[in-house]
Formats: structure tokens, C-alpha cells, sequence
């Protein structure tokens, strides 16, 4: 394990500290409990979000406090659900009294935690609000299952519902419009390598030179299959084909288009996968309205991707159009 | 002889100990088919437990186990925390502010512990979570139960949990991240089940 | 080699492809000869700007094309400079007749090619200056060298340089702008791991698990030296220390650190490195004013980073602060 | 006999056939020392050549050289593509329009394209660039022309360019990206010295 890194178990500490300083004309860092929120929280009248989650997602969740999206972000340990000590402060620290929206992804720990959180917070008088977040189509869906993760389609519904806040929704718009993203939203990803838990010291499963795992979550976990490497068209197929079915798109349908990297991977291979998924998209007559291209929820420095389809109407547009101003996400300002 | 105070502060530090030799274990556990913290996320919790406990000693076994409780729901994350805490605030509350602990409410604070963690986790037997091992231990502590004597109680729930944990070995996966490998969780032994019989078999040892 | 990519040869034609698809609504691709202008060149009355390399350091330098920036970019080979019949096209594209200025980075190959491009675009009637960016301290400077490499200082000088010519400063005051950020620029950079050039199929060079290389330039080449693994702090210091004191920093002084991943590091570590880079120079009594964390300068899939320090004065700083509009940097619009 | 236009389009073609051949091995000589593409580019170049060439069949000698000349520099790129093509370019102005080229011409040609590396390079002898093949290449070269066979001429420069390109190993390298290396550059060879002396070695081979 080689990594820019102190000691292991301090690298949420440091890590969060350094963003602090970096970005203090955005947001306010709180180290023990430790939550970001954003600098002039709470904002008068509006509703508050929270997100939070294991760390090693970055800019997933921090990178996306601020103006027109989330008010604040609870990071846990790496890859481990923050815990209520530190999402009740936050809650409590963004509620202007217009209530607070938990953006929650779909991991027995994060629901657990924040649910924990959100009862401790309507004990102080917060009204709150839940959007679990649950695209990854790689999971099936089942009443006898945890059910579907939330990966790249949470980018998404944070921006989105960010959005409906800043515009001034009330606290049931702002967690239907969340819904309506998560309900419209759908992902896949593969790992070409595994990555390493700073505190676990080796790689989370081992993948020879000419395999590939399809079907991955984001905390380095496996996937759903291993198969053997393939180029990058037959990739983004594999990956696509799922989400676009799922969805139930049609010709005619106007989509945003999300290539995400893992962390470890250059851009330009990413841009090789958006050519064809654009490609595929377009032959089926789907109009690619809007799109992302980056690391925008990672796994460390896992070598890989994923792909997310938002079925688009226009207020949708609209609000991802609406201008937002954080670390790691920033236009219209 | 029932289990008092200093029981349960045996019990916990016994726990703690065992969660930090078996970290690396209980990591190995949770990398083929979770996310490799299990045995990390046990480790930070019950050291930060010793702290508390050192902080500001409860003076009943049911208050050092709801101290506990606490400890676990802010400083462990992911879903062993809120699980854990869950089942230890039953138990603490099972026990009430008794000085000693018989061997009738010691099993029936067992029962509270795991009736609390399926009450959160929603998982039944045969999920392939710490139920499969909590769910055979409380049967075992309800049955030796019987003849009053609190050891034979503890060592019927920990042996029960560790045949419980092994049990897991041909599950299939229906709740937590090991739910997401369908089939390929199969031939895998769920770390929340082997940190669970160590956690029972702790308890064992501080009554010895 | 495992990367997502189709015919290693038609990586960057694909890559490029799929940028251009991406971002349509910046930036035209052209593909034969290859380069990216910006959508609205030529800027009546502007002073056009172009810069080029070989492909491998994205975002750089298509990611920076758009209003502020670049007005047009051209990418090489993996690795390896453009020719001057893809920067001469790409030139006279973006001449709106206040001439244009090349930005290059200081290796033979970039070097050799844009001036055998000036030359052929003055034939044609162009005015041409050229700011020549060579701000790697890892390499001795001398008469008798190929001097110092243009790393991660070309960032900052597209940026500044770019927001000069778009307030419409002329040909001379845009290229003088350009080479006062040079001067005040110098860059250190680290490998923990080495990238591989899709055509080559091996790594550039193999570090153990306990090596690392400092003084490494961009095309993972191996650097100055290679020493024994160090923690984050450690290796941040042997980075700034040349830095800050090769530009003679002093108490008082004003900066932007920017702190550049070099494709394959986490974001978290990125941020534990400008935790320490921000402590030490907040204990020198140096101002850091403005920050810039991510990557913004890589080598494909390398792990490392680089540390970039500017000293700003407050044209430099209300430069940096204009407005961007690219694919990769975009703030205040 | 001299050298005709047919020569001239052998040996490009035999130099295209090199690259191609040794394309891995210049790879691997610019992976410790530079970043690992002369090959790749000199093996692109070429084909780019040869294409061009049976596109447009030049009717000269120093056409085809000068066709050489435009098509490197516009398909290679790094820093080979503009030395390489200027060294084309003067060596196909050198020979002019003749038909058959003859041994004093074909030295000063040879020596044009050394002057043009070093015109646009800056590389002195010892630098460990590929001016450390070409000029005991060029000096070979001229000893050679004075008995008038091209063959000898060709050879003469061939193998000192070879000799010349060994040489280097023990340099430091102070011109290009392997000046970067300092020090560290000492015992590897200069990949562009060694793809010089390929191509004047082709340049025998399609005289025979
Ligand atoms: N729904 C559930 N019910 C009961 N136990 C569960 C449930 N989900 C997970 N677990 C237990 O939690 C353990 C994993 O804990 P841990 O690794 O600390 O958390 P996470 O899965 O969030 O990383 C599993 O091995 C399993 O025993
Ligand atoms: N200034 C120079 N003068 C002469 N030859 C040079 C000079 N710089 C580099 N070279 C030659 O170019 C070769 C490298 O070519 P290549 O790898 O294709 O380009 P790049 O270095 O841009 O990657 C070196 O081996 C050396 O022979
Ligand atoms: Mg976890
Ligand atoms: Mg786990
Ligand atoms: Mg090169
Ligand atoms: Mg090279």
C-alpha cells in the first residue's frame, strides 16, 4: 500500500482539515464531531440538506457543499457510515426552521445511522425529511434483499434537489423532487482494479492483469461478476445496456448523460466511454440533453468507471441548470 | 452467584481485547464479501468504550452496558454500529439497575438484545448476518436457563454463537453489503457473526 | 496494461472524439489535422491563445479551452508534441488579427514544433509571441540543458494569461502577462507509482513498494532521484521546500498554492498534502490567497502529485479570479 | 554508378521496414532515459512516408527526400519529427535535382542533415543526442568520398553512425529530455543516435 498519507487511521482527520483550508470562503469544517457545512448556514427559510457517508468517495460529499446544493456533510470513517453524533449537530446546524432533507444512499449502515439521526432531531423539533438514494441497477431489487446501492445518480439528486432549496421549495418539494430524480436515475460500474482502505492495507479483492469485475459498488467491494477484459466499447455496452433497459427509455427521451471515473482513471479514457455511450444513446433516437465527465463519487484510487442515465424532464433541466457553487461542482456564479 | 458490576466492566474490557486481537480476522472477514472495515470499526469502538467507561464508572451492569450502547451508536458507523447499539441498550434495559444478575434475566436480556437488532436490521435466520449467531445463542441461554446457574448460561449462548457464525458459511446473502454478491457470498463466514460469538464469549471469561 | 480504451493507437482520436461530443456547446474539434478551438473563435479583436503538447496530461490543454482561457488547444501523440500542421491551422483559427500568442512548455519537442508553426503563421500574416513555461525546479537550469520542464505553472499561466486577453489587453501586454507568471512560478512533483503510454504497453519506469521518485516531470519520466517511501508530510516538504525557496519566498508574501494530482490520487490524499504545503507556508508568514486542489495537470494513470506555487500581486489575483467558462475550470459565469 | 531516385525510395523504404522492426527496442531505449515513444513515433513517421510517397511518386532523389522532410515533420512531432525533418530537407536540398547522385554529394548531404540537427537542436558532440551519430557519420563520410564509390560512402557513415550511437552510453546527457535524468542518464543509450544509424544502415542496404 503506498499512499500520500500519514498515519492511517488520521487520513478522514488531515484529509478534511487540509479541504477546510482550502476551501474556507465555502464552508465551515467542524472536527469532533466531524461535519462540513456550508459557510453561511443556516440560510433564512430555506430547507436545509444534509449528505453524508463513508469517506473515500471524494468530492462525494464535502466537495458538494454549498450554494444550490447540499447545506452540509457528514463524512464517516473510510468507507463507513458516519454515525448520529455527528448528523444530529449537522442537522441541527442548517435548519433555519423550513425542516432538513437527509439525502440517504441505500447501505444498511447509512440508513441505520441517519435513521438514528433523524429520530434524535424530530425529538428537538426538526422536522426532517428522508430521499434514499438507490440506482445501481447492478444490484436486483428485492423486498428479501438490503435492495439497490446509491452511486452516481446521488451527484445528481444532491444537485438537483440542491437546487429546488435554493429556489426556495418547501420541505415536501424539495424530498419529492429528490424522489423524482432517484425514481428517474440508474447506474452501473466495473473496476479494472481494486483499491486499499488506508486502515485494511491491502486491496479490497484482487483482479488478475486480463479481468475486469462488472457490477461494482463504491466502497471497493465486488461486484456482481468477473469477467475477462474487454475494450472499452464492449465495456460501456455491458454497463449502458442495463441502465437504458431499466429506465425503460425510449426514442425520444431526453437524458443526462454521467461518465464517472473511480478516482484512479485518466480522463481521457472516460471521454473514450462518453463517445459511446453517446453513440449508443443517439442510435436509439435518445437525446443526450445534458452531461458530466469526471470523478464525481470514487472508490481511492480504484481504476474504473460507471455509467448513470437520468431520464430528463424539463424542470429537471432546469434545476441542474440552476447556477451552484461548492468545491468540486460550480457554475451560474 | 449471579453477575454483577464488575461482570460487566470484565465483559466489556474481555471485548474489547478480543475485537482488537481479531481486528485483522474480523477485516479479512468483511474483504471478500463486505468492505474491509469490520474488524476496524469494532476495534474503534470498543477502545472508545474503555475510554467512557474509564470516564465515568456506571455502578450496575445494566448501566455500563447502556454506556456502551452510546459508545458503539457514536463512534462505530456503517451497520454494526447502530446494530451493536441497539442490542446493548435492550440488554442494558433488560437488566434494569439489578446488583446481580440471574441466570433467567441474563437470558432474557439476550433475547432483548436480538429481538433489538431485528427490530433495526430487519434480518431473519438465515440472512447470513449476526442474527445466525444471536438467534442460536439466545435459544441455547433460554433453555440452560433452566437450572439457574448464570456460567451455564453464558457458555450455552457463546458456543451457540460460534456454531451460529459458522453456520453462515453456506448462506447465501440476504441483508447487508453481502447481499449485493447474490451467489458469490456463498462459502463466505459473515464477519458480524464472528465478532458477535467473540463478544459472547467474552462474557463467558469475565465470569470465570 | 489495463485501461479503458479500444486500439491503443486511436486513443487520443477517440478520446478527443468523445470530449468534443461532451462539450459541444464550448468547444469545435477538428479532427484531421487535430486540435479544439474554442466555439466562438475567432474573438473579434481578441488576442488569440494556443497551446498544445502531447495528449496524456488531461484536462490540460483541451479542458481549458473557452471563454478566458484558450482559445485553442492541440494534443500530440500520447506523450509526444503536436506538429506544426495541426498548431498552424489551429492558429490561424483563433487569429481574429490582434495576433496570437503560443503558449508552450519548455521540452524540445513542443518547443521545435511551435516555432517551426510561428514561423509558417507569420509567413501567413500573423503576429506571434511566444510565452515559454519552465517553472520545474526539479531540474537544474542551465546554458548547457534543455532547462527546466513546463509543468504544472502552465495551469495558471493559461489561466491568467487568458483572462488578460479576454479583458482585451494587446498581443505584447498579453504574452508580458504570460511570461511576469512564469517568472513567478515554480513547480515540484513526486511519482508513487509509474503510468504507462497506451502504444508502449509497459510502465515507464517500476517502482518498488517502497520507492518513490521525486523531481518527476509529466511524461512519466523517472526523476531526480528515487528514495525510500515517506509519509505525506515528509514528502510535502522535500516538494515545497525547492519551491519556496527557489522563488525567494519571504514573510509577507502573497500566494496560490495549487496542489495537482497527477491523474491516479485520490482527491482525499491530494488534500492531506495541501494541509501540511498550507501549514508550512502559514508558518513562514507567506499568505495563501488563492487555492487550486484536484488534477489539473496529470500523466495518465500515475499516482503523485505536484506542488505549484505562484506569487501573486493583485493583478495576478484579480486575473486568476476573472471569469472562466471551459470544461475543466469555470467560475464566475 | 550513382545514386538515382530508385536508391532513394529504397532506402526510405528500408528505413520504414527498420522502424517497424526495431520499434519495440527504441520504445525500450527511451523508457529509462525519455518516455517511451521514439519508436512508436519514428515507426508512425515512416509508414505516414511511405504512404505519401506512393501517393505522389517523386522523380528525384531529393524530391523524395524533401517529401521525407514535410511528412516527418508533420506526422512525428516530439522533438525527433522537426530534427529529423529538417535533416531530410537539407539533405534533399543538397542533392538537388540531380539524377544520379555521386560520392561528394552525397557526403555533403550528409553533412547538410547533421547541420540542420545541430541548426535546430543546439546539440553539441557528447551531448548524447543523435548528432553523436551523425557526425562521426558525416566525418566517415567525407574521408570516405574521396575515391569516389557511393557504396563505400554509405557504408563508411553507416557503420560509424553505429559506432557513434554506442558512444553514448557512457554519456550525460545534456540536451533533451534525458538531460532531465542528469547523472541518472549515464549508461543507457540515446534511442535517436541509434535510429540514425538504422537508417543509414538502410541507406546501405538499398544500395546493394
Ligand atoms: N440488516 C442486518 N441485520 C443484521 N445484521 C446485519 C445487517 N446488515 C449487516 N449486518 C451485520 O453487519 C456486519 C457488517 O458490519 P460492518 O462491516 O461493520 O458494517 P458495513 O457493512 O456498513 O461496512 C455484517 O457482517 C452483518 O453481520
Ligand atoms: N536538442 C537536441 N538535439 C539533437 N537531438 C535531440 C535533441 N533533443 C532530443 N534529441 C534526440 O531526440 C531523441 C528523442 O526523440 P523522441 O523520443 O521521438 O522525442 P521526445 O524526446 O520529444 O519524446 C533523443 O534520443 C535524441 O537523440
Ligand atoms: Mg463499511
Ligand atoms: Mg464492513
Ligand atoms: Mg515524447
Ligand atoms: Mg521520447
Amino acid at each position: 500500500m503506498k499512499k500520500l498519507i500519514n498515519d492511517p487511521r488520521a487520513v478522514v482527520d488531515e484529509s478534511v482539515e487540509g479541504f477546510g483550508l482550502a476551501h474556507a470562503d465555502l464552508v465551515t469544517v467542524f472536527a469532533d464531531p466531524k461535519y462540513i457545512v456550508r459557510k453561511d448556514a443556516p440560510v433564512a427559510g430555506k430547507v436545509g440538506l444534509v449528505s453524508g457517508g463513508g469517506s473515500g468517495h471524494e468530492p462525494l460529499h464535502g466537495g458538494y457543499v454549498g450554494m444550490g446544493m447540499l447545506d452540509a456533510a457528514v463524512p464517516g470513517a473510510v468507507f463507513t457510515s458516519p454515525t448520529p453524533d455527528q448528523i444530529l449537530p449537522a442537522t441541527l446546524a442548517v435548519n433555519s426552521g423550513a425542516g432538513v432533507v437527509h439525502i440517504v444512499k441505500n447501505y444498511t449502515g447509512d440508513v441505520l445511522n441517519f435513521e438514528t439521526a433523524a429520530e434524535l432531531a424530530q425529538a428537538e423539533g426538526v422536522d426532517i425529511r428522508t430521499v434514499l438514494v438507490n440506482d445501481d441497477v447492478a444490484v436486483q431489487d428485492s423486498l428479501y434483499t438490503a435492495g439497490r446501492r446509491g452511486v452516481g445518480g446521488t451527484v445528481l439528486v444532491e444537485k438537483i434537489a440542491g437546487a429546488a432549496a435554493e429556489r426556495g421549495d418547501n420541505l415536501d418539494a424539495v424530498a419529492a423532487i429528490g424522489d423524482r430524480v432517484n425514481q428517474n436515475v440508474r447506474s452501473m460500474g466495473v473496476a479494472l482494479t481494486a483499491c486499499t482502505v488506508p486502515h485494511a492495507g491491502a486491496p479490497s479483492f484482487v483482479l488478475e492483469e486480463n479481468e475486469i469485475e462488472i457490477g461494482i459498488g463504491i466502497h471497493g467491494e465486488p461486484g456482481r461478476h468477473r469477467i475477462a477484459m474487454e475494450n472499452a466499447d464492449g465495456i460501456t455496452d455491458r454497463l449502458l445496456e442495463p441502465v437504458v433497459s431499466d429506465l425503460g427509455l425510449a426514442s425520444g427521451d431526453k437524458v443526462l448523460l454521467f461518465v464517472n471515473g473511480m478516482g484512479g482513471t485518466p480522463q481521457s479514457e472516460l471521454y473514450i466511454v462518453y463517445r459511446r455511450a453517446a453513440q449508443q444513446l443517439a442510435g436509439q433516437g435518445i437525446t443526450v440533453e445534458r452531461s458530466l465527465v469526471g470523478n464525481y463519487i470514487t472508490s481511492l484510487e480504484m481504476q474504473g468507471c460507471s455509467i448513470t442515465v437520468l431520464r430528463l424532464d424539463d424542470e429537471m433541466t432546469a434545476l441542474w441548470d440552476a447556477p451552484v457553487h461548492t468545491p468540486a461542482l460550480r457554475w451560474g456564479v | 452467584m449471579g453477575l454483577d458490576v464488575n461482570w460487566a466492566l470484565r465483559w466489556l474490557a474481555l471485548s474489547a481485547d478480543a475485537m482488537a486481537e481479531h481486528r485483522e480476522e474480523l477485516i479479512e472477514l468483511d474483504r471478500p464479501i463486505g468492505d474491509s472495515d469490520h474488524g476496524e470499526n469494532m476495534d474503534r469502538g470498543f477502545k472508545a468504550v474503555m475510554v467512557k467507561l474509564a470516564e465515568a464508572p456506571p455502578e450496575t451492569a445494566g448501566a455500563a452496558l447502556k454506556l456502551t450502547a452510546m459508545t458503539l451508536m457514536s463512534k462505530v458507523g456503517g451497520a454494526a454500529g447502530p446494530l451493536y447499539g441497539t442490542a446493548f441498550l435492550r440488554a442494558g434495559t433488560a437488566l434494569g439497575d439489578a446488583a446481580d444478575v440471574d441466570a433467567a434475566t441474563l437470558a432474557s436480556a439476550f433475547q432483548a438484545a436480538r429481538d433489538g437488532i431485528v427490530a433495526r436490521g430487519k434480518a431473519e435466520s438465515g440472512d447470513k448476518t449476526m442474527v445466525d449467531a444471536w438467534t442460536p445463542a439466545v435459544d441455547a441461554a433460554a433453555a440452560a436457563a433452566g437450572d439457574s446457574d448464570v456460567r451455564k448460561v453464558l457458555l450455552a449462548a457463546a458456543e451457540a454463537a460460534e456454531a451460529g457464525a459458522v453456520s453462515t458459511d453456506p448462506m447465501l446473502a440476504r441483508k447487508g453489503r453481502a447481499s449485493y454478491l447474490g451467489e458469490r457470498s456463498i462459502g463466505h463466514r459473515d464477519p458480524g457473526a464472528v465478532s458477535s460469538a467473540l463478544i459472547l464469549r467474552a462474557a463467558v471469561g469475565a465470569a470465570e
